[in-house]
Order: structure tokens, then sequence, then C-alpha cells
């Protein structure tokens, strides 16, 4: 099982990267400018942070990618077993099944398109 | 590498790790996100809660899973986690209207839906 | 193709029909859904022909396909199965319903045209179709009444389709309401039988009847049939409820064709059928059945003499005719009921459709006084028309005349019969022949009476096709069931085709005596002629004198008014059931409901109340809290399982 | 101490810690980070009980999908530390926090109790599930539990449909 | 025991190899990005220090290295600086379990050329490259300027986006191979194109049995997917410079800048490995099979060890001539296409290609069972 080297990359990576920056940052200048540290804004005193308006479309679509990316995932089993399925002569059953649930998909993504939840103005 | 030591009663806690170690550990996460629902008082961070304890139960079930042997709990789990995709997109979008009404996501401005 | 599969598609094939239109309600366009709901029904047509042949290949004796999809109810020993059963008798229901279903929708397409709800239309029609096919192929009365009911559902959508006209979304809710009387005495006698029996299967219950008849009145099988008989009263317009069917006619014609003419209101007589043999263990039941049935026959007709509304014309035949088959029913004649059923179906389909070319063609005007001499306009309807006439009258050798003939026959031979039913019998089909004449007469002959402003015209294609197939069906219908008097004196000696495909599911009457020829040429005779006289006199009335009418029902005074007024039935109704059974009712709300019950149970509210002050402090909208209360319940609950 | 358990107690004891995480944190970015630091542990976890699809499942959907979610709406509504971030009655608080432990004790006291019944059968695993669970996975889902799936995808659709309409609900596309 | 910390210590090592393979080759396809972009553009590119500008690799990590240090006032350490380091993590973990050259058979131990096998492989780099979000989430928000956050918002919405459509097309090569299992994959695709198509075979000895030519369809949205999850032309909205100045990482400059620069490079490695191993047969060589080059090398050297190195090294090398033109490619592409608008891009994402991949799924089903049914 590749577990512990998984576990063992990731660890080695972040140290990496970490030591990465921990030397950079003491091998760069440094400087306390109270300019320097002020947010960027195009060179402009910064704007209170408040005022930005983000659009909810983005929630909209990590929604609905959630959603659609479960029914993707259903379909991943579906998709090693398929060949299994047919062989075992179940293929034409598991096949409506799977197409069933597609056309739920399809039934949503119309909706979604249709209601407008996807268009950016 | 994967020779292990078959007895009956573990000789020892600590290096016989089984299904009651998981056990365990997934009750500990269950009444961590327990605490959470009980205690925070952030909406969201109420709903991050739930999720832990699905999670946790999603663990008790990968683990009786495979000590029973069973493919059931494998199942049961991809079910679970729908459902919790689920609950937490609905429960975010109401989240968000009352915001947008709020501005405020703390759980006592939920009180106002009472009837 | 396994019978499952064709099964599965003669059911699902409407249906999906009717999710598809239901789906698209909204649209307009009538060629698209006509198409549709079209194209499904014609599916099922294929599908109950591909049944029909598979049963025509099987041994006479065994003919059956029995589908059982999955079990529906399972508690205890009472468990329904979802069988579907086609025999010699459904194999004819399906063809009937299907074929001639198929006709109609492909009529409506031409007949709805300009309609705005034709893809609801289409769906309800489609509904309809579903539901009458389970009710006709279940193989149990539980599934039996799903279709029994659901047709009742179309029945009553299809009737107040145009709801925005108030006497019309009546007319729905009253042939809903009686069809509810009846539907409630069907459940009753479903209980008993089951009581009975400890079965709702068909196969089952014929399995266990016993092998003498009853004779006591207060017989479980009496009891039961009688309360099954009360509710085909109600889905088949019989004395005392069927006051609905006249008021239905505010559908759309095709909808009065097929729901109110061919298929629905048959379903009471498929149900007794479909039971024969339990039905022939209950000579009582069968008496009453035949007394109901012939004076059905006889009273509709007589005020089907008086009407002038094209549809209530053919609303009141299609009761007397209903009564015709109760009346077989009642002598035991199945064979013949189920095929007068068949002939009646051909015959007045194609009139209520051609009475729908001509509404059609008059826009939208129904009233026989302001038609005459429409047959210059409308040839084919005329022609098509023709032939249901002289198919209802009982000429010879139209469809109406063989089965008519020989319900009259057994009415008379039958050892269950009696002569006064054959009297009366005989008295409806003069009767018949009479209003029909004049209809005839006072729509396509004579005089024009047609107002200024209406010019009337020949149908479309798709609605003129129909009527066609139906007409040549009218005509050559019958000749699948020629008696045996006449069958030896035709060439080649043709069969009675009918009861020898039915003979091995419909019991023969016990007790049979041998058939006279002589004596049955001798009724035949009489009822011809009478008929034909009738038919002649009513040309003449209608026709050739068009005063002479008036001036007899002014001879005949009071009795035509009531006659006229339908034998103020309706009012009777009112009068004496409904309006007491509303007062009753309120005085029992005002003095039990308001001052007694109430009352008490405001006291209860009071002290829960006064209790929930005391808890309405829990709940108190904070999410939290509730959460806390779960919390301690499980950890209550658990520790109590632990410490166990 | 072999690999194997090694690592079952390095996982289980950073499980803990993120989870306790989720809890503590009072910023509820912060939370949310270590609520996905505790799903991709767990999908470790479901690793060494030899579920590797549902563990590359757990990463997609929960770590990949429902925490990215959590924490855009966290990064929409732009909040920081709560200066309360946890509820404030004190009796409420005590008995909350007792039902914790308590129900803590009594779930771990019942496994320890019944760990020597739970042991006999279940240190080794009874049935091996080595190699693919996988396609065992896939059929019994697409024979057994058909049913329950093709009404998930209707719950999907019901949920995709409902989520967004209530998020666009009242008019306004903009949350401040 | 001693064959178990001969076994992690082997793991250990490779795993940190294909780490710095990884890393070493971004600085290459930086100088090859200018270099080519400045040929595209009629440039001369960087060409003054060292051979061919070579050498710029090595001054531009010195001058990172002395770069000053800062954070944005508004900033939150822990997640401004945890940004870069987590950026570096998705991409080597999806990168790791790909297969990169036939298995090295020394006597009878089995050394991959790949970081570890995973018998779920696909989940898995999918998993492990979903989590990618975080680190552009962590950097949009720890840096505490509304144009880093919005940049984050953006790209995140994009990279979920164009999961699905990448997801979904890969469905129809799982049901092609039948597996999750990347090296099993791969070897399914040696050899010339056969098949069986209803009892009849097809073979047509001319082309390699790649899944490119069972999958043209997938192979496309997969390929253009990859492109928006690495946030690469055209699909670089999230540091649209005119509108959100550079995204997420605004307020990045040195050494944090160049590990998101990995990161991203990472992902364009991992998504043009997997596109080489999903439809374009991996690490084979078209017209040569693994036994005729094993063949051939047991013929070159007398030992076996030394054969299967050889044949290991060859097969590696087919891979990285295979990636190299895709990284090629990816580089031409971002010269040459102009940048989507943003509603275009989540237009194309969701309007296109997610229905084309759902069709692209329904076809493979039908035609795998009409074939083997």
């Amino acid at each position: 099982m590749p577990l512990g080297g998984v576990l063992f990359i990731t660890i080695f990576v972040i140290i990496f990267g970490c030591f990465l920056l921990f030397v950079a940052s003491k091998l760069g200048k440094r400087s306390y400018d109270p300019v320097k540290q002020q947010t960027y804004e195009c060179g402009i005193p910064a704007q209170e942070k408040k005022d930005t308006k983000i659009s909810v479309k983005f929630y909209l679509t990590a929604i609905l990618f959630i959603v659609f990316d479960i029914e993707i995932i259903f379909m991943y089993p579906w998709a090693t077993t398929f060949r299994d399925f047919i062989s075992s002569g179940q293929g034409l059953f598991v096949l409506i099944s799977m197409m069933a649930f597609i056309l739920v998909f399809i039934f949503g993504l119309f909706w979604e398109v249709k209601s407008k939840a996807l268009d950016w103005e | 590498m994967r020779a292990r030591k078959v007895a009956h009663m573990p000789s020892n806690f600590i290096l016989e790790v089984g299904l009651p170690h998981y056990l365990v550990l997934s009750s500990l996460l269950f009444v961590t996100g327990m605490a959470g629902v009980l205690l925070r008082r952030n909406a969201i961070v109420m709903m991050m809660s739930i999720e832990l304890m699905l999670n946790a139960v999603n663990l008790s079930f990968v683990a009786f899973s495979r000590y029973l042997g069973l493919l059931e709990g494998q199942v049961m789990v991809f079910f679970v986690m729908t459902i919790a995709a689920a609950e937490a997109a609905v429960g975010l979008a109401l989240v968000v209207a009352i915001f947008k009404r709020f501005k405020e996501v703390n759980i006592r401005f939920f009180e106002h839906l009472k009837g | 193709m396994n019978h499952q599969l064709l099964m599965s598609i003669l059911i699902l094939s409407p249906f999906v029909g009717f999710l598809i239109n239901g789906f698209r309600y909204k649209k307009h366009s009538a060629n698209l859904a006509g198409t549709i709901a079209t194209a499904a029904a014609a599916i099922s047509f294929l599908s109950a022909i591909l049944l029909f042949i598979d049963l025509l290949g099987m041994p006479a004796e065994s003919r059956k396909i029995s589908v059982s999809f999955f079990d529906w109810i399972t508690v205890a020993d009472f468990k329904v199965k979802a069988g579907f059963l086609v025999d010699q008798i459904s194999a004819v229901m399906i063809l009937i319903v299907t074929g001639v279903g198929s006709l109609i929708h492909l009529f409506s397409v031409g007949y709805m045209h300009h309609d705005k709800g034709v893809a609801k239309y289409f769906a309800y029609l489609n509904l309809f179709l579903f539901n009458m096919l389970l009710l006709v192929l279940g193989d149990n009365l539980l599934v039996m009444f799903v279709g029994w009911e659901g047709v009742g559902l179309c029945s009553y959508l299809l009737i107040g389709f145009w709801f925005t006209d108030k006497e019309k979304a009546a007319a729905g809710m009253k042939a809903f309401i009686t069809n509810r009387i009846g539907d409630a005495a069907f459940l009753l006698g479903m209980f008993v039988l089951f009581l009975t029996f400890g079965t709702l299967t068909f196969s089952e219950i014929n399995a266990l009847i016993p092998q003498s008849p009853e004779t006591s009145w207060l017989g479980a099988i009496t009891i039961g049939t009688l309360f099954l008989f009360i509710g085909a009263t109600g889905k088949s317009a019989q004395i005392p409820l069927y006051v609905w069917l006249p008021d239905a006619m505010a559908g759309p014609t095709p909808v009065s064709a097929l729901i109110h003419a061919a298929t629905m209101v048959t379903a009471g007589v498929y149900m007794i059928i479909r039971l024969n043999p339990l039905f022939l263990m209950a000579p009582n039941t069968l008496m009453v059945i035949a007394i109901i049935g012939a004076l059905t026959a006889v009273m509709a007709a007589s005020i089907g003499l008086t009407q002038w509304d094209i549809k209530k014309v053919l609303a009141y035949s299609t009761v007397s005719q209903l009564g015709y088959m109760f009346l077989a029913c009642g002598v035991g004649a199945f064979g013949a009921a189920l095929f007068h059923l068949m002939t009646h179906a051909f015959f007045k389909a194609l009139m209520f459709l051609g009475s729908g070319s001509v509404i059609h063609a008059m826009h939208e005007e129904q009233d026989i006084r302001k038609m005459g001499g429409l047959k210059k306009y409308l040839p084919i309807t005329h022609f098509t028309f023709f032939l249901g006439w002289v198919a209802i009258i009982g000429m010879p050798p139209f469809a109406g005349f063989f089965s008519k003939d020989e319900i009259l026959w057994m009415s008379f031979h039958s050892p269950l019969g009696h002569v006064g039913l054959w009297a009366l019998g005989a008295i409806g089909a003069t009767m018949t022949a009479f209003y029909m004449t004049r209809l005839m007469a006072l729509t396509f002959w004579g005089k024009s009476r047609v107002p200024k402003d209406v010019h009337p015209h020949e149908s479309p294609a798709v609605m003129t096709i129909p009527l066609i197939v139906l007409g040549i069906l009218s005509v050559i219908g019958g000749w699948i069931g020629i008696p045996h008097v006449i069958g030896s004196i035709l060439p080649g000696h043709p069969e009675n085709i009918w009861e020898h495909w039915l003979s091995p599911v419909i019991k023969a009457v016990p007790n049979l005596g041998h058939a006279e020829a002589s004596q049955e040429w001798l009724l035949m005779g009489v009822s011809v002629t009478l008929a034909a006289a009738s038919a002649a006199l009513a040309y003449h009335f209608y026709v050739q004198d068009p005063e002479k009418p008036k001036r007899f029902a002014a001879a005949m005074g009071k009795f035509y008014e009531v006659v006229y007024n339908k034998y103020f039935v309706d009012e009777g109704y009112f009068a004496w059931i409904i309006n007491p059974l509303v007062r009753t009712s309120k005085n029992i709300w005002f003095y039990v409901d308001v001052n007694f019950i109430d009352k008490a149970t405001y006291v209860l509210s009071d002290i829960v109340r006064g209790g929930g002050q005391f808890v309405r402090v829990l709940q108190n909208g904070n999410i939290q809290q509730y959460a806390l209360y779960i919390a301690i319940g499980i950890v209550t609950t658990l520790a109590f399982v632990l410490m166990r | 101490m072999s690999p194997d358990v090694f690592l079952f107690w390095f996982l289980a004891i950073l499980t803990v810690i993120s989870g306790l995480m989720v809890v503590l944190m009072t910023n509820p970015v912060f939370s949310a980070l270590s609520l996905a630091m505790t799903m991709v542990l767990i999908g470790a976890l479901f690793v060494t009980l030899n579920a590797t699809f549902l563990a590359g499942v757990q990463l997609i959907v929960y770590a990949g999908a429902v925490m990215v979610l959590f924490v855009m709406v966290l990064m929409l509504f732009d909040l920081k530390n709560e200066i309360y971030a946890f509820t404030r009655g004190k009796i409420s608080g005590a008995f909350k926090v007792g039902s914790v432990g308590i129900l803590a004790g009594l779930v771990i006291g019942s496994i320890g109790l019944t760990a020597s019944t739970l042991l006999q059968s279940s240190t080794a695993p009874l049935v091996s599930m080595s190699g693919d669970t996988t396609k065992d996975l896939g059929k019994i889902l697409f024979s057994q539990y058909l049913l329950g799936f093709e009404a998930l995808g209707a719950l999907l659709l019901i949920v995709a449909v409902g989520a967004v309409a209530l998020a666009r609900s009242k008019g306004g596309t903009h949350a401040k | 025991m001693g064959n178990d910390i001969f076994e992690i210590t082997v793991n250990c090592v490779k795993l940190i190899i294909v780490f710095l393979l990884m890393v070493q080759a971004v600085p290459v396809l930086v100088w090859l990005e200018r270099r080519g972009s400045a040929f595209i553009q009629n440039r001369f590119g960087p060409n003054r220090v060292g051979p061919l500008g070579l050498l710029q690799l090595l001054a531009d990590a010195v001058k990172f290295l002395f770069k000053e240090e800062f954070i944005p006032e508004h900033g939150i350490r822990f997640l401004y600086y945890g940004a870069p380091v987590m950026a570096l993590v998705p991409a080597t973990l999806a990168f790791a379990a790909i297969p990169l050259g036939y298995p090295l058979q020394w006597d009878s131990y089995i050394f991959r050329i790949q970081g570890f096998e995973v018998n779920v492989g696909i989940v898995y780099v999918l998993g492990a490259s979903s989590l990618a979000v975080y680190s552009i989430l962590m950097a949009g928000f720890g840096s505490g300027n509304k144009y880093s956050l919005m940049g984050a918002l953006r790209a995140t919405a994009q990279v979920v986006s164009y999961e699905l459509a990448l997801g979904l097309a890969i469905v129809g090569a799982i049901l092609l191979y039948g597996t999750f299992n990347l090296t099993e994959m791969v070897a399914a695709q040696q050899g010339s194109l056969q098949f069986a198509f209803m009892g009849h075979a097809v073979n047509l000895s001319w082309l390699p049995n790649w899944g490119i030519f069972y999958q043209p369809l997938g192979a496309v949205i997969f390929f253009a997917a990859t492109f928006a999850e690495s946030n690469r032309l055209p699909f670089d909205l999230a540091e649209g410079e005119a509108e959100l100045v550079a995204g997420f990482h605004t307020e990045y400059g040195g050494f944090k800048m160049l590990l998101f620069f990995i990161g991203e490079y990472g992902h364009m490695m991992v998504g043009s490995a997997l596109m080489i191993v999903f439809y374009l047969g991996g690490y084979g060589i078209p017209g040569v099979t693994i036994p005729e080059l094993q063949q051939w090398a047991a013929g070159v050297t007398s030992s076996a060890n030394a054969a299967s190195a050889l044949v290991s090294l060859i097969t590696f090398v087919s891979f990285t001539v295979k990636l190299a033109v895709f990284m090629w490619i990816f580089i031409q592409v971002r010269w040459t296409l102009p940048r989507f608008r943003y509603d275009q891009l989540m237009e194309l994402g969701w309007k296109t290609m997610l229905p084309w991949a759902l069709g692209n799924t329904i076809l493979t089903a039908i035609v795998l069972y009409i074939a083997k049914a």
C-alpha cells in the first residue's frame, strides 16, 4: 500500500517548501516601510475591503459542482464494472439503469441552463 | 511487512490495531463534532461539525466493513457521502439566504425563523 | 416476443403517452400532441393484436396468458399480485378498448384541433386508456378496482374538461359523486367476497365457487354479487344511478364516444361477465340484474324519444343499450352480453363520432331542431351514421341485429328469463328504432332548419377515416355471432364463432331447454317487424309530416311532460335524498360538532395550552438547545441500554 | 512496531488533533481548513482499511468539493476571528460539555467492554478483502443497491434545483 | 525487518527523485517558455547568460532567493505562507502516481519507475489534484487584498467547473479499459490497433493501440480541461492582468511566487502525463511491443538485469519525449491563442464541454455494449 509513500512525500514536500521559504526570508533584504506593507491597490490608498461585492454566482457554481461531481463519481464504479456486467449477461440492465441515472443528470443540467443559474452576466 | 501476529487476545493495545481502535477513534471524532454543534455559534461552523460527525460515522462503517468482511458498509458510506454533500449544499444555501438578510451567520439569528 | 414484454408495452404505452403529453400540457400543437397520443394508443393496439394472435395459437381449453409483475400487497395471508390476465373475455375487451380507442384518438386530432388545452386533453385520454387496460386486464378484483377508480377519475376530468363553464364542471362532479356511490358498493362487495373466499383473484375465486346455486337472499354470494352489481350500476349507468351519464355529455364528443359509450360504461357489464361463474350461483342477484336491466332499457329509451339534444339522445340510447347488456347478464347469457357490448361499442362509438362530426360542422350546435337536411353537406358522416342507425335498430344483417336478437331470444328462452322480460326488451327495441329514426330524420333528412349564419362542411380526413372504419365494423361486426337458426339456412352454414370462442370461459346457462327453431324465427320476426314499423312511423312523423309530432305530444299532455323531463328523476333525487341528507348533516354538524365536540376539545386545548406555557420555554428557536435535548436523549438512552 | 501500526497511530492522532481544531479554532476559515485536513486524514484511514476507492471518493467529494464550498462561502462572507465563538450560557454550557463528555465515556466504555468479543472476531479481518474491492463495490452497488442509487440521483437533482433556488432567493444576486 | 527497511529507503529515495525531477523540470520549462515565446513573437528572449541563455535559470533562482520579504498588512500570516507550500503538494502527489516507465526487474526485486503504484490510480490522481484549489483559496484569502480574493474565487470556480468535464471525459476511458489502475491502462494500449466489434476482429497494424483512437472526443475534452485546470492560457482568467492585476498571487513575489510556478507547471505535467497514459499509450513506443523490446535488449547485453534496465530506460525516454511534446503544445497554445472572457469560459465549461463529455460517455457505453454483447 502506498499510503506510507504518500504521507512521506507530502511531509517531505511541505518541509522542502518551508525550508525554501525560510532560506529565502533569511537571505532576503528586510526593510520596514509602512507604505510597502500596504495592500496593493493600483497606487492609490487601499479601499475598505467591505465594499467589494462578490457575486453569489461563485457559490452557485460550487453547489452545482458538488452535485454534478457526485453524479460523476457514481459513474466511476459503473464504468469499471460495466465490462464485467456485460460478460455476465446483465449488461443491458445495468446500461439502462445507468442511462436512467444519466437522464436525471441531463435533466438537472438542462434545468440549470434553462433557469440561467449558469449564466454570468 | 504485513506479517502480523495473529492472536485472539491482543497482547498490547498499542501494538495490535484492530476494530476497537477504529471505533474509539470514530467515537472521539463524533463527540468532537457534537461538541462543535452544541457549542459553536457560527452556523457554518456548526454545519462543518455535522460533517465531521458524518465522517466519523463513515469511518466506523468502513471499519466494520473491513473487519466483518461485508461490502455493504462501503456502499453505505457512498450513500452517506452523497447525502452529506446534499445536506451541505442545501444548508449552506440557507445560510447564504440568511446572511443576505441579516448580514450575520450567528446561529442565534436563525431564531427569527421560529413560528 | 415474450408475453411479459408485450403486456408491459400494451399497458405502459398509453401511460408513457400520458406522461409525455402531461409534461407538455401547456403546448397548443394539436398535431404533435395528437400524434403522440394516437401513436401510444396504436402501439397498444398492435401489442393487443399480437397477444390475441398468440392466444389464437393456443389450444382452445387453455387459452390464457397470465403475467405477474410483482407482489403488490402482502399483508399476512392477504396477498395481491400486480397480475394481468388475457383470456377469451379480456382479449375481446382489449381489442375493443385499444382499437376503438385508437380510432377515437385519431378522430380527436381533428375534433380538438382548435382547443387550447389539447395536450392536456390527449394526456387524459391516454391516462384513461391506461386505466381501462388495468381494469380489463387485472387478474384480481383489486387491480380491477384500481382501473375502475382510474377510469372514473379520467371520466371526471374529461367531462369537466371545459371546466370554466360552470355547468360542465358540475356535470363532472355529478358523474364523480354518483360513481363514488357505486364504488363504495363495489368495495363492500369486494370485502364480502374476500371474507367468503379469502382471495380476490378471479381464478382462485372461480375454483372456490360452490357447486349448487344459492337460493337464500342473505347468502354471502348473493349479498356480495348484489353489492358488486350496485357498483356496476354506478359505472354502467343503470337505474338508479344512471343520472350522471346524460349530463356527462358535457365533455368533448370523442370522450363521450370513447368513455361514455364504448368502453368505460361497459366496465360494469365486463365485471359481471368476468365473474360469471359466481353470478350464476346467485340466481336472486341475476333476477335483480335482469329486471333492472330491462327496466332501464325501456325507461331510458322512452326518455330518448323526447330529447332535442343530439348527444342526449345518444346518451339515453347508451343507457338503454347497457340495460340490454344487463338484461343478457341477468338471464345468464353472458356471451350475448359481451357480444352486444362489442357491437354496441362499434355502432355507438360510430354514432357519437358522427354526432361529433355534425357538431363540429354546425359550430358547436347540438340542438337537432336547428339541424335537418345535413345529408347533402355531410355525405360521409351521413352515410356512416346511416350504417350505425341500421345497426342499432336491429336490421339484419347489420351488427346490432345479431347481438340484440340474441339477447331477446335468450331472455325468452333461458330458464332464468321470462316472457315479461322479453316483452320489455321488445318494447325497448321498438322505441330504439323510433328515436333513432327520429334523430336521423331531424338531423340529416327533411328540410334544412340550419340558421343562416352557419355553413356546415364535411369534416377533415382524420375525422372521417375513423367513421368509415367503424361503419364497416358496424356492418360486419355481427357476423361472427350468427345464431344457428340463421346459420343453418345460409350458404356454407357459418358457425357461431363467438359462442365457440367464449365457450371455455363462460358457463352455459344451466338447464337450457331445447330451442325450437320456429319459435326463434317467430320472435326474431316480431322484433324486426316491430322495429321496422316503428322506424317507418318515425320517418313519417318527422320527414313526411313534421307537424304531427307536436300534435301528438300535445295529445299526450302530462305524460309527455313527465317523459320530457326525464321522469323528474334528478329532481326527485334532490328532493328526497340529497336535500334531506344535507339538512340532516347540517343539523348534526351544528348540534353535535359545534356545540358538543368542539366545546369538549376547547377544554382539552386549554389544559394543553396551560401546560404548554411551561414547556414553551424549551422551544425557543435556539437550535443548539434543541441539539442539546437530542444529546441528552441519546446519552440517557445509551446509558439505559448499557446499564440494563 | 510494524509500519501499519505506526501509520494508524500517526493518522489517528493527527485526525483527532485536526478534528479538535475544527471546533476550537476561532477563525472559521481555519476551522474549515482543519476540517478539510481531517477529511483527507480520514481518507488515509480508509486506505488503511483497504477501502481505496472510497478514500479517493472521500478526497474528491469531501475534500475537493464540499469543503471547497465551505471555504468559498466563508471567504465570500469575509469572516475573520470571532469574538464570541462559543455559546455563552453557563448552565447550558455545562450541560452541553457534560453530555458530550458522558456520551464519549459511554461509547468508549461500551467499546471497551465489548472489546474482548469484538477483538476475538476482528483483530484480523474475517474475510480477506485484499485485492480489488472497487469492482465488488461497483457490482453490489449496481445490483443490490440499484434502487438507492437511482433514488440518490433523484435526490441530487432536487438538491441542484432547490439549493440554486434558495441561494438566489430575494432577487439580489450580490451578497455584500 | 531488514527487507522492510531496504524497501522503505528505496521508495523514499525514489519519491524524492520523482519530486525533484518535477521541480527541476520547471526552470527548464520556464526557459523554454521564454525562448519559445520570443521565437513565436520574433524576438530573441534570454540569450546572454550562458549558452543559449540556459544559465538564465540559475540567475533567476539566485535573484529570487535574495528578494525582499514582506507580508501585506491585512494578510493572515499562516495562510499567506502556507499557500505556496500547499501549491506544491497536489501536483507532486499526483505526479508520483504516474507510471513513467516499464518496471525494472533486478534479480527478483521489481523496481517500479513510478513514485508509487495505486490500484485506484485515476481516482487518486483526481482526488489529489482536487486539493489544488486550497492553495489558491488560501493565497487569495491570506493576502488580505480584494483582487487576490476575487482572483482566487474566479480561479476556484473555473478549476471546479472544468474538473467536472475532466472527470466525465475520463469515464469513457475507464469504460474502455475497465480499470482505475494506470499501469493496467498502459498495458492495455500496447501493440497495434485491434479490437473485436460484434464478432468481427478488426486489426489495423499501422496504428498503435492507443486510447485516442477509441476516445477521440474524450481526449479532446480532457486535454482542453487540463488547460483550464492548470490555469493556463487561454483559460488564465484568474490572473487576467487588466481586470484583477495578477489574480490570487498579486501580493506574492520572490521564492513564494516561484513555488506557485512550480505548482502550475507541475499541474501541466500531471495533465500531460495523464493524457499520455489514458490516450497515447503511456510509456509504450508505437510499433514496438514491450516483449519485442525485451528481446532486443536481451540481445544487446548479456545480463538480464542490465537488459531490464535498458528496457526501462527506453520506455522512460519514450514517456519523456511524449511529455515534452505536450509541454511544447502548452507553451505554443499560450503564446498563440487569445484569452477567453470569463462568461465565455464558464459557458464553455458547463454548456459545451460537460454535455459533450456526457454524450461521449453515453456513446461509449452503448458502443461497448453493442460490441461486446
